[in-house]
């Protein structure tokens, strides 16, 4: 092994930094060995930045412009205007925290539930583990949007928080199913036994022995949620059923199709493609970053790369 | 056969209860809602000149229970209300019954959904398995590729891009409504052909929409299945490479079919953005009419009757799976 | 020492969704194993042997019986004082590439049990890392070289060794040997062996080694005792070697005769036989002898009534079956 | 038996079995991986003579599955046959046969039997209908006699046939599968039988009387069958030549008792050695040194056991050691033939 020599003298100072540090040294390896996971990782930090600063950029109030309502592709507008001239661009970028805050919360409250009935679930198994899974099981039959849109009639999704909440709430299911069968199946493994008969505590055995394992799964589910939630939250404002308290692309979409027609004036269009544009644009860079989540935290993969 | 019986009792049992959760949720949620519409309309009745007597007869036809009744009681109504399949009736469509409008809406989203589906599934599980053999070379990379991005755009944005490209871009087909109607429904030509014209995007984007997700799980299975030791030794018993391929489609289907009649249940509540970018007729767009209108009764309905559907093809699934699979067979 | 008394298994199986099976695992089995002594369970797979390891480590509970731990008996105890009791008695598997977690490293999973001990002795993380290169050392392993490693480097037998390593980490009293060199290259598996017996002699660690290979059973030393177990129950028991050398039970013999002979080396034993009837779970209990359906000696009596295990004159042999003989069956050297 | 009766037993064995089976020659399969080209066959040089058992032995990740699915021109992905011929009954080359010629002999005059924890069958059809298969893909005209034979196979393996002909995969245990792969391997009259490690998973009386029933169909058929294991004590037992395989070479065959009466490789001798045995003084077993090999090893100029042979010199470190004749049939590849440990 090449890294022998390396690893002896990382040694003499500190085995856990050495352990913490291989971790972020792995994931950027895994990250830049292939240009679409690199891609896909500027995508992300890019939109995560936009969320981040994007409204400090504009004044609150956005401009309007009425002499450049609908306005053309331009220097100023760079991706046009909407109905009251407003550039497209600025509504994306500050329309973005809304999305991206909602949508993070909500894969969060989905991976930590979902994660830890889960892991409780597959791990105790008995009662606690029946009682996980009837409210599992009534989770996962109840179509979700369906009752988001039930939801909305009652729910007041304004904050972020509130979304992403409910997000979470009838999305944990899936999750909390694949975490407990593939707990069940460590079980198997003479590892869990193992620590078991070695007095390790339950706390340990499950966040230290069983969750390293199921990480990889974890991570790529929180990706996918996030798309899920993204898709979720922009489609409820697309429909119109939430009412609308600040701008996001959901908001924008709705406003495209049901008040500017966008679908028979092509004037109207940049206001319609802005927000899919940006869709699309975030799904691909989660797509292209989703192929390194694996490598990041199997350490058999790690090694070989 | 007696482990049939028991299982399947059991089921139904369970798929019972759960509809009935279903039921109390959304019978909590109308209570729950901004303003007690319940008591809204009551008051309202009464103000348009109703007896009181008069306004909760009416209010109970709605809704399936009165106001002043104490909550054990109208709860205790409406679920007996249900057990006779009755919805209440509808607010928004005054003096019709919630059961009548979601029976005229249901075809719709069946006849759009299945056909989308039932395309996407054929022509998503031969991609999945032309995928998975030639997955080394480019023709079956750029398959696996198309996947992954179908499957990764959301479905509004699927309907509105195709609506863009194929209405307002190139022409070529009609955009919104389920059929012209400047003519005369009826069993003729023109109107046949108008309701055909209007159902290709809409069906179109279902069937896209869901492509890329069945190509990608049945390639994953094909591979799973091709890693199994059962096909190198078919192999090495000189098997013919018809039969080896059989045994691997056989094998790599399993698996999906639990999700394809799992689909079947999502369908009636799986359109909601077609119906309303398209705007079809059909439950999803009902659901979103009647929160608009505020008509809770058709919304409850709507709802219970799209959760029932999931229930059952859930129970028809766990049946029908052990019957294909000889592994679940007793 | 250890000792136990009369054990009884049961386990219910849904086999299907209305009716349950019930399989009787273990028939009053009775051992003792001194401290620093070994014991031999052999058998085919689903005798039960592994389930009266797996009884002695807590990890099932007996249906019937008592285990007594340095004459205390378990079930008597609280669940904390039985905890630490039986953390005296350390299981090691069958399977090296499914007992080491593949996200720890060595040193991770060395000091996860350390950390523990340190802090009931008071001592710091110094203490921590030196005993984890003791150990190492002691189970044969290079310490420098493994101990930022993950498992998926290692090969079998190094996982093995790693794996009793850890064990020893919680300083026990015994370690139940579960077919642990079943799965390891031939050519190793005589070093884990060694390095069974070397714990032994060393720290008087007493051993229950449980295994399907009588041959590997000799090579944990000279006094160990070999218990034979059919269909749960134990059918014969003595020294090692003498029950290879003299069997008295059909089955014991059975099994000696499956052994492979080693052309040019060996040559099989005068009364060797192969047994051609395939082991079936059988529907209903039998009344007599377990192995009346399969025995090619079996007389009618045996499938009435049931031997027991009886000593015979010393008191470490035993066996049960009606009508003993011994049988010359075991492979012999041939000699140049 | 002395040494001069046993040189006259291998004159007439030799004699009679003068055409061989299987004769593959200068066989070489490399494995592509990230770290590079691992050569996990290399020059390997083996002849199966006609109704006789060869046992190859070798350690987990030695090439010795490899080499048989070489044999078969079966060789797996990321695996490669680079070189080589496989000659079948003195006549064509297995390994330049049309695809179509290969599948019509895989099957029907090769049988193999799969190891013991691999599912070889179908999950999804039952056993008969599986034969079926299999009669139909070989052009068997009468099925019902196919059927008919299968039956007779099984009975002779100690089955119930009926139910067995009835049952899926997963209705069957560990040691009934093992008896249907064998039926499977030989309901088409092959003459030419593989095992790769068909027993290691059975329990002691389950591969004892597999093994037995191998043998008695062996003599009645007049089968050549290869076996692969790495359990010294099936091959020993069961086989009349051994090949040792070591790091995708062999290094040393000849009749089963001369190799293991008088080993005269080091690996070999210490492979002797580190087996618990249930004969013999226990004291003087000794485990092998070292690690078994990896990749690493295939990838030194020298001879290939170098890094754990007790009797090695400067030299086996430069060159390897070819395969040569000791004795009638008794071949070693070592430099320090005659050197004792």
């Amino acid at each position: 092994m090449g890294t022998t020599s390396t690893m002896k003298s990382i040694k003499q100072f500190n085995p856990k930094a050495y352990q913490r540090q291989s971790f972020w040294r792995a994931a950027w390896k895994a990250i830049s060995r292939k240009p679409g996971r690199l891609v896909g990782f500027i995508i992300i930090v890019i939109f995560t930045l936009m969320a981040i600063v994007g409204p400090y950029l504009f004044p609150k109030e956005l401009p309007i412009d009425p002499n450049a309502i609908y306005a053309p592709l331009s220097w100023k507008y760079p991706l046009g205007t909407d109905f009251e001239g407003t550039s497209n661009l600025a509504l994306i970028i500050t329309g973005a925290r809304y999305v991206l805050l909602a949508a993070a919360l909500g894969a969060l409250f989905t991976v930590v539930f979902g994660t830890v009935l889960g892991l409780v679930a597959g791990y105790f198994l008995g009662w606690s583990d029946s009682v996980i899974m009837r409210i599992t099981d009534f989770f996962l039959t109840v179509p979700s949007f369906p009752l988001l849109v039930v939801l909305s009639t009652v729910w007041n999704f304004g904050h972020p928080l509130a979304m992403g909440f409910i997000l979470g709430i009838t999305g944990w299911g899936g999750m909390a199913r694949a975490v407990r069968s593939q707990t069940l199946s460590l079980r198997e493994r003479g590892f869990i036994e193992a620590a078991r008969g070695l007095g390790l505590s339950p706390f340990y055995i499950l966040f230290r022995e069983i969750l390293p394992n199921v990480s990889s799964y974890i991570g790529m589910n929180l990706l996918t949620s996030i798309t899920g939630c993204i898709y979720a939250e922009v489609g409820l404002f697309f429909l119109g059923v939430v009412p609308f308290h600040v701008n996001n692309w959901g908001v924008m979409l709705n406003m495209a199709v049901f008040s500017a027609g966008a679908m028979s004036s092509p004037s109207a269009l940049p206001y319609l493609l802005s927000p899919l544009l940006a869709l699309l644009i975030l799904t691909l860079g989660i797509v292209l970053f989703l192929d390194a989540v694996d490598e990041m935290f199997n350490p058999r993969l790690r090694e070989d790369a | 056969m007696k482990d049939f019986l028991i299982r399947l009792v059991w089921r139904i049992f369970s798929g019972i209860l759960m509809v009935l959760a279903v039921a109390s949720l959304t019978f909590f949620l109308v209570r729950m809602m901004p303003g007690d519409p319940v008591n809204a309309q009551y008051n309202q009745l009464i103000m348009q000149g109703m007896t009181p007597v008069q306004a909760e007869n009416q209010v109970k036809v709605m809704y399936g229970f009165i106001p002043k009744e104490p909550v054990g009681q109208q709860f205790v109504n409406y679920i007996l209300n249900l057990l006779h399949f009755d919805f209440g009736q509808s607010i928004s469509y005054e003096g019709v019954s919630v059961s009548h409008i979601i029976v005229s809406a249901a075809p719709w989203t069946l006849v759009l959904v299945f056909t989308g589906l039932i395309a996407s599934f054929l022509i998503g599980v031969l991609a999945g398995v032309i995928a998975a053999i030639k997955r080394s070379s480019p023709f079956g990379t750029s398959l696996t590729v198309s996947g992954s991005l179908l499957h990764g755009i959301p479905q509004f944005v699927m309907g509105l891009l195709l609506a863009y490209l194929f209405t307002t871009l190139w022409p070529l087909l009609p955009f919104g409504a389920p059929y012209d109607s400047s003519i005369d429904p009826g069993f003729n030509w023109p109107f046949i052909s108008s309701l055909f014209s209007h159902a290709v995007l809409p069906v179109f984007t279902y069937a896209l929409s869901s492509y890329g997700g069945w190509l990608l799980t049945m390639k994953s299975s094909v591979i799973t299945v091709l890693g199994d030791d059962f096909i190198l030794a078919s192999e090495i018993r000189g098997l013919k490479a018809s039969t080896r391929v059989g045994y691997i489609a056989h094998n790599a289907i399993l698996p999906l079919f639990t999700l394809f009649t799992l689909s079947i249940g999502f369908m009636f509540g799986g359109s909601v953005f077609i119906e309303n970018i398209f705007d079809y007729p059909g439950l999803g767009n009902l659901l979103l009419k009647s929160i608009d209108t505020r008509d809770y009764p058709l919304m409850s309905g709507a709802f219970l009757l799209i959760t029932i559907a999931v229930i059952l093809s859930n129970i028809i699934t766990d049946f029908l799976y052990s019957i294909v699979d000889p592994r679940i067979r007793r | 020492m250890i000792e136990i008394k009369n054990l009884e298994k049961y386990f219910t199986i849904k086999a299907k969704f209305s009716d349950r099976k019930i399989v009787h695992a273990v028939r009053r089995a009775s051992l003792t194993i001194p401290d620093g002594g070994a014991v031999s369970l052999i058998g085919e797979s689903g005798c039960g042997k592994t389930t009266i390891g797996r009884m002695l480590c807590g990890m099932e509970t007996p249906s019937e019986g008592t285990i007594i731990i340095n004459g205390q008996d378990i079930s008597k105890l609280r669940r904390g004082a039985r905890a630490r009791l039986l953390q005296k008695i350390q299981l090691i598997h069958q399977d090296p590439y499914q007992a080491l977690n593949p996200t720890h490293t060595i040193q991770q999973m060395m000091s996860a049990t350390l950390k523990k001990m340190a802090r009931q002795k008071k001592k710091g993380a110094e203490w921590i890392s030196q005993r984890t290169n003791e150990l190492l050392k002691l189970v044969g392993l290079d310490p420098s070289t493994i101990l930022f490693k993950y498992p998926h480097m290692l090969s079998g037998g190094q996982k093995q060794r790693v794996i009793i390593a850890r064990a020893l980490t919680v300083e026990p009293e015994m370690l139940v040997a579960d077919e642990v060199v079943s799965m390891i290259d031939v050519s190793l598996r005589l070093g884990i062996l060694k390095l069974l017996r070397s714990l032994r002699e060393k720290f008087n660690i007493s051993i229950l080694f449980i295994t399907h290979d009588i041959a590997s059973a000799r090579y944990l030393g000279s006094n160990t005792e070999l218990y034979v177990v059919y269909k749960g129950m134990i059918i014969e028991k003595g020294l090692t070697e003498q029950v290879i050398r003299q069997p008295h039970h059909p089955y014991t013999q059975a099994l000696l005769s499956a052994m492979p002979i080693l052309k040019g080396i060996e040559k099989p034993g005068k009364d060797r036989f192969v047994l051609t009837s395939q082991f079936r779970q059988s529907e209903e209990e039998q009344v007599g002898c377990l192995f009346a359906d399969r025995c090619p000696f079996s007389q009618p009596i045996c499938s009435e009534k049931r031997p027991e295990l009886i000593s015979q004159g010393n008191s470490t042999d035993a066996y049960a079956c009606f009508f003993p003989e011994i049988r010359d069956v075991a492979a012999v050297s041939v000699d140049h | 038996m002395t040494n001069a009766s046993s040189a006259n037993m291998e004159n007439v064995i030799e004699e009679k079995n003068q055409d061989m089976a299987i004769s593959a020659r200068n066989i070489n399969v490399v494995y592509s991986t990230p770290t590079g080209q691992i050569p996990a066959v290399r020059n390997v040089d083996i002849d199966l003579p006609k109704g006789s058992i060869t046992g190859i032995i070798g350690e987990s990740g030695s090439g010795k599955s490899t080499l048989i699915m070489a044999i078969m021109n079966a060789v797996t992905k990321p695996g490669k046959i680079e070189s080589g011929s496989v000659i079948l009954d003195g006549k064509e080359d297995m390994l330049k046969l049309s695809t179509e010629q290969q599948r019509k002999i895989r099957g029907k005059k090769i049988g193999f039997v799969f190891q013991a924890a691999q599912n070889s069958l179908n999950p999804l059809r039952r056993v008969g209908q599986q034969i079926l298969d299999l009669g139909r893909s070989h052009d068997v005209k009468d099925l019902r006699a196919l059927i008919k034979y299968a039956k007779e196979l099984l009975m002779r393996l100690g089955l119930d046939a009926d139910r067995v002909l009835a049952s899926y995969q997963h209705e069957l245990s560990g040691g009934m599968r093992q008896r249907v792969g064998i039926m499977f391997a030989l309901v088409l009259n092959a003459d030419i039988v593989f095992l790769d490690e068909s027993t290691t998973a059975l329990d002691m009386l389950s591969q004892a009387s597999v093994l037995e029933i191998i043998r008695e169909l062996q003599k009645e058929k007049k089968l050549t069958i290869a076996l692969v294991s790495h359990d010294i004590g099936v091959i020993a037992d069961l086989s009349e030549r051994i090949e040792i395989f070591y790091a995708g070479e062999i290094v040393e065959e000849g009749k089963t008792d001369d190799v293991l009466a008088n080993p005269q490789h080091p690996y070999t001798r210490g492979l002797i050695r580190a087996i618990p045995k249930i004969s013999g003084d226990i004291d003087s077993a000794e485990p092998l040194k070292g690690a078994s090999p990896d990749y690493k090893t295939y990838q030194q100029p020298g001879c290939l056991f170098y890094d754990r042979c007790p009797i090695r010199t400067d030299e086996c470190l430069k060159k390897r050691p070819d395969l040569t004749h000791i004795g009638k049939s008794h071949k070693v590849a070592c430099f320090r033939v005659g050197v004792h440990d």
